[in-house]
């Protein structure tokens, strides 16, 4: 058989990849095989551009159970539980088919969650799409809707509380949203399942989903630009059955509980393919299946489709040998069809037959561990010349109570609330945090702890200066965990770049990764995992670098959660932390002065981790009625914020400084501001003081107007009523029916 | 007492409703999978929340047809009180032990927030703890609750005054504003004729412990605690 | 032997989908379309000996299942 | 003038909902029904000066909104 130039192509290899095939085998590839290759050295399923550099992120820690490699990270939370979380992303298929795409990216990330052994119990997401106007803002918003009546369609159906998320829109992602999702489970510590097979001669089952033609080349779609040709790949996009994953999301926590499992991997990405390679090299066996067995949902199909096929809903379990029976009990309660379809072996080799004739062979080892890595090339974008400078005598002066709401009213600022009543954000009775409030916050029952997450990545930033934007959204999300009271633990992350052939591309993409470290090892939070999505284009044109970082944080007493939230009359307001006057990449620049220009706000890891152990202690000792960050929008923003959701409750506050624009509206970060009782003002300044941290009293909780004045100055007095109007409509206005 | 939280393939509230009723309020509760026929000696019953069979197709429509439901057709019968909440509701419906059915929200939205609605009657086995008038602050979480029934099923309702929760506002009153899915005469949950088969769709079980927001929804399932120490349960 | 059954809202039950959908072909410049109603259909293979038994399995499975009186009605065809 | 719009999820496209209906007739003892898809339809009343016309239109409004061409396929009837 010769394989030619053009079908090399089509499965996106390279002839040097092609030759190296051909060493790994010691002979020419079936097309079978080479269909497996393609896949399996597919930039999702390899990370063949990113490899390199992964392995600078600092993945060790006393609570880490489980770093990167397997399904989902794990982190111990005490009384011998675990927290197994990971962040996945489903752009490609979302901006192709919003509802189905975003729907099968939670269905995806869930069981990356349950096949650890752990509970499901919380989803986030993160969401990047153009702007809601202007000249694509009409397919925007239907890509919005759909997205987001997608994550509550399989979210909420299957009975997992979606508690939070965040979303920008900026013009890079009108050509190419961005839909990255992340799950949260509780697991026994001591019982984390694996994806591993071992055990010569114990039997393979398949369950779930029947296989059908869909999703052939997914993970190849998802490694390569888009441009007009696209729609013609779109058969691609699945239908998502979220009934179908709640019975195998209760059927394997079911059989997990007896001992009679060995390993179980879901099939995602390259589906059958990824999952037997995988779990036979992480068990250093052999699988061999005979896809005769594989239940099929359309005739005639080929072992190069059944083995290729995306078809969602489908899981692979290795158990133990003379247990066959147990398993299958337990599956026909829940209605599933447990298909013994292959056995493990001993010689490390994933054996592929079809009615008992062999058309596959090839060592685990060929595709896993010798797919190929690429150190490729950086240059320094030439943008960064310009891009970075801003003319401030330029800008046109602008009334500060004016721009204030002009920034509440941005989408990327005013509040979610259209998109989170549209998702379950109760389900299973953990939420602690009313959704909007805070971080997401779920309680562990039976103990007295929560665990708060969030999710953070400026674009912007890192567009601006991905090194230090990249450490921005880690210190962020860590913050924002903070904010809840919660001690930073573990994170994972979603690297979502351009095309990374493009040196340009590639220099974000280690800048970011390297900054990312240095943050995650100055702050001690390990990174447990994560996904890397490349090629997101649309016609040449990338999206800005977006590192999306999920922090999981540990509460130790469930009943001191702290929310964003005004409390009460008379409280005293406290800024931790200071201003250095910064505008670069801001939100202000970019809506009142159409512009994204400057630097990205400096960062002092070690002022951000003195700031968030002092809100960590004050949080348990009970100090704080309320805790906010200040980041999109500024002080400004974080003031308005707390007043909003009280019922109208004002404050009073004196910010230093020369200019209003710079003292309400930059982004410096490492601030957060705090409300205590007035019996407590003075010993939360005395322990920042003690620590290092910038502490100051900003003013007092109290009346129905935000009234801040700088250096002395009047700059903003309105009526809290009318600012929360400005940002509780804003978003919904893009989604109004318009009256019969 | 005990109650019985029957398990339909997708019900997700399920375990919401068993901790709510066997760990906040201290009864015995157990799960009874809708493959089963019998409700082991339950004292009253919960058709929990959640997507029975995906909800494909109507919501409730297959899940009427499970083994279990003769056995809480006869258990309603001889009076043993039945609460269907969200799902629970709408497999009532189907199964034809409430009258009306259930379209999709007016904005056509999944919906999920902290409503109020207020207490129209008292004398059923979920509300005798209530005041009349009194207003509860519960959690909605629904795709498809807006109620209807035709104009003689709701002058029967009426008549019989069996509309047992109204969607109303922060001052009590019943306005279409208050009204989260269009549901007609802004009904939130009805009442059979005998009164001991109630189905609403705002979620009691998720407003048990003040953590999450709520307490309100505590009064349901406490009434029926005082009920049947009253009056006895039915076997 | 195929059989399709249709399901309609009853004429007297508003139709939330067909309305929201007239609106937004209105507010897309579609002045041309009026009313809009939504139903839904399901093609049903058959194992059946005739046409006219086709027919009554498929309708009886209509009125059991796959409708619900209370709002909708529904008809069948065999293909 | 009167149209209707057929949608139906491409036969390559798996149908979650038609498998769990088919699923339920079974086990409620229905063993002559086979396989089951299902689709929705849209009747939309037309201001058109000729069946062609009425055709066209419902078409474009079919391609443009009321199939997803991406999992979708469609057919249009003039009543
Ligand atoms: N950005 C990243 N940082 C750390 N680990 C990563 C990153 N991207 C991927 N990984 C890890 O690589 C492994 C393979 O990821 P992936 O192919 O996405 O798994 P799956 O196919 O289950 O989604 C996982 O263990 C994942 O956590
Ligand atoms: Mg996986």
């Amino acid at each position: 058989m010769t394989i030619d130039r053009t079908t090399l192509e089509r499965h996106g290899l390279t002839p040097d990849e092609y030759e190296r095939i051909v060493r790994a085998l010691h002979r020419e590839p079936t097309m079978t095989e080479l269909g497996i290759f393609s896949v399996m050295w597919s930039e999702h399923c390899s990370y063949k551009s990113s490899r390199l550099h992964l392995r600078k992120l600092p993945t060790r820690g006393p609570r880490v159970l489980q770093g990167p490699g397997e399904n989902a990270g794990a982190v111990d939370i005490g009384d011998g539980l675990a927290a197994v979380f990971k962040i996945e992303s489903h752009n490609h298929p979302s901006f192709i088919e919003p509802y189905q795409g975003a729907a099968t990216g939670v269905g995806g990330i869930i069981r990356d969650i349950f096949t650890m052994g752990a509970r499901p119990i919380a989803l986030m997401n993160a969401l990047r799409f153009g702007p809601l106007d202007g000249p694509h803002g009409a397919r925007t918003r239907r890509i919005v809707e759909g997205v987001v009546a997608g994550i509550g369609g399989y979210g909420n159906s299957i009975g997992i509380a979606t508690i939070g998320g965040e979303i920008a829109f900026e013009d890079p992602y009108a050509g190419n949203p961005l839909v990255n999702v992340l799950c949260l489970g509780i697991a026994d510590a001591s019982a984390l399942v694996k994806g591993t097979a071992s055990g010569a001669g114990n039997p393979v089952y398949y369950v779930g989903a029947k296989t059908g033609r869909d999703g052939i080349h997914g993970a190849t779609m998802a490694s390569a630009e888009f441009d007009d040709k696209s729609a013609e790949k779109r058969p691609a996009v699945q239908v998502g059955d979220p009934f179908m994953e709640k019975l195998l999301l209760e059927a394997c926590l079911e059989l997990m509980k007896t001992d009679a499992l060995i390993g179980v991997q879901d099939m995602g990405a390259a589906g059958l393919t990824c999952s037997t390679c995988e779990m036979g090299a992480r068990g250093g066996a052999g699988i061999e299946i005979d896809v005769q067995h594989v239940p099929q949902r359309e005739t005639g199909m080929t072992p190069y489709e059944i083995m290729l096929s995306e078809s969602q809903e489908r899981m692979l379990l290795v158990v133990k040998k003379g247990r066959e029976a147990e398993v299958e009990r337990i599956f026909d309660k829940w209605d599933l069809h447990a298909a013994h379809i292959g056995e493990v072996t001993t010689d490390g080799v994933m054996r592929v037959k079809d009615h008992g004739r062999v058309v596959a062979e090839i060592p685990n080892g060929a595709l896993v561990d010798e797919a190929p890595v690429y150190d490729r090339p950086t240059r320094r974008p030439a943008y960064l010349d310009h891009a970075t400078t801003i003319d401030a005598a330029a800008l046109a002066r602008v009334e500060p109570r004016d721009a204030l709401l002009d920034v509440l009213a941005s989408p990327t600022v005013a509040s979610k609330r259209w998109v989170y009543t549209q998702y379950d954000t109760m389900v299973r009775t953990n939420t602690i945090a009313l959704a909007g409030l805070t971080a997401g916050v779920v309680r562990v029952k039976e103990t007295n702890r929560a665990i708060a997450v969030a999710t953070d990545g400026n674009g912007r930033y890192c567009y601006l200066n991905p090194r230090r934007g990249a450490m921005l959204a880690l210190a962020e999300a860590a913050r924002n965990v903070v904010c809840a009271g919660a001690v930073p633990i573990g994170a994972t992350n979603c690297l979502n770049f351009g095309n990374p052939e493009r040196p340009e591309i590639m220099w974000q993409f280690v800048e970011c990764v390297e900054g990312l470290a240095e943050a995650c090892r100055a702050l001690d939070v390990p990174i447990t995992g994560g996904n890397v999505s490349l090629y997101n284009e649309t016609d040449g044109k990338a999206i800005y670098p977006t590192p999306i970082i999920g922090v999981v944080g540990l509460i130790e007493d469930a009943a001191k959660v702290v929310t964003r939230t005004f409390k009460r009359d008379g409280d005293v307001v406290v800024l931790l932390g200071e201003d250095r006057g910064e505008l670069g990449g801001s939100e202000y620049l970019r809506t009142v002065h159409k512009r994204v220009r400057g630097d990205a706000p400096s960062l002092d890891l070690a002022r951000e981790r003195a700031l968030q152990a002092v809100t960590i202690d004050a949080a348990a000792a009970g100090w704080l009625r309320s805790a906010h960050d200040c980041s999109d929008g500024g002080i400004a923003v974080t003031l308005a914020e707390c007043c909003f959701d009280t019922g109208g409750l004002g404050a009073t506050i004196e910010l230093d400084g020369t200019s209003p624009e710079t003292a309400l509206f930059s982004e410096s970060a490492s601030r957060i501001v705090v409300s205590v009782a007035p019996s407590n003002e003075r010993d939360l300044l005395e322990a920042a003081a003690a620590a290092g941290v910038p502490a100051r009293r900003i003013g007092t909780v109290g009346g129905t107007r935000l009234s801040i004045r700088v250096g002395g100055e009047r700059a903003i007095d309105v009526a809290v009523g009318e600012a929360e109007q400005v940002w509780t409509t804003a978003l919904e206005k893009y989604f109004k029916r318009v009256a019969a | 007492m005990k109650f019985a939280v029957v398990v339909f393939p997708g019900s997700n509230c399920d375990h919401d409703a068993y901790h709510a009723t066997r760990h906040v309020l201290g009864q015995d509760a157990e799960f009874v999978w809708h493959k089963e026929t019998q409700l082991k000696g339950a004292d009253a019953v919960i058709l929990p929340g959640g997507f029975a069979h995906g909800d494909y197709l109507r919501t409730g429509a297959i899940a009427r047809f499970s083994p279990i439901m003769p056995a809480v057709l006869e258990f309603a019968r001889r009076g043993g009180p039945v609460l269907g909440i969200c799902n629970g509701f709408q497999i009532l419906l189907e199964a034809g032990l409430l009258p009306g059915a259930m379209l999709r929200n007016r904005d056509l939205k999944y919906r999920c927030e902290h409503i109020i609605v207020r207490v129209e009657q008292t004398d059923t086995p979920f509300t005798m703890n209530a005041r009349r008038g009194q207003q509860l602050r519960l959690p909605i979480a629904h795709g498809e609750g807006n109620y209807y029934a035709d104009a003689d099923v709701l002058r029967t309702l009426d008549a019989e005054r069996r509309v047992v929760f109204r969607y109303c506002d922060e001052r009590g009153e019943v306005t279409a504003a208050a009204n989260p899915n269009g549901s007609v005469s802004n009904i939130a949950g009805i009442c059979n004729e005998a009164r001991n088969v109630v189905g609403l769709m705002p979620h009691p079980e998720r407003a048990c412990e003040g953590p999450l927001g709520s307490v309100d929804g505590l009064v349901l399932l406490q009434s029926v605690v005082t009920a049947l120490s009253r009056e006895g349960a039915v076997r | 032997m195929k059989a399709r059954v249709y399901v309609t809202l009853k004429p007297s039950v508003f139709d939330p989908q067909g309305r929201t959908i007239a609106e937004a072909l209105h507010s897309l410049g579609y002045a041309g379309v009026g009313d809009v109603r939504q139903g839904k259909f399901f093609e049903l293979e058959l194992n059946a000996g005739s046409a006219d038994q086709a027919k009554a399995l498929a309708a009886e499975v209509a009125d059991k299942v796959l409708a619900n009186p209370v709002i909708e009605s529904y008809r069948v065809e065999v293909l």
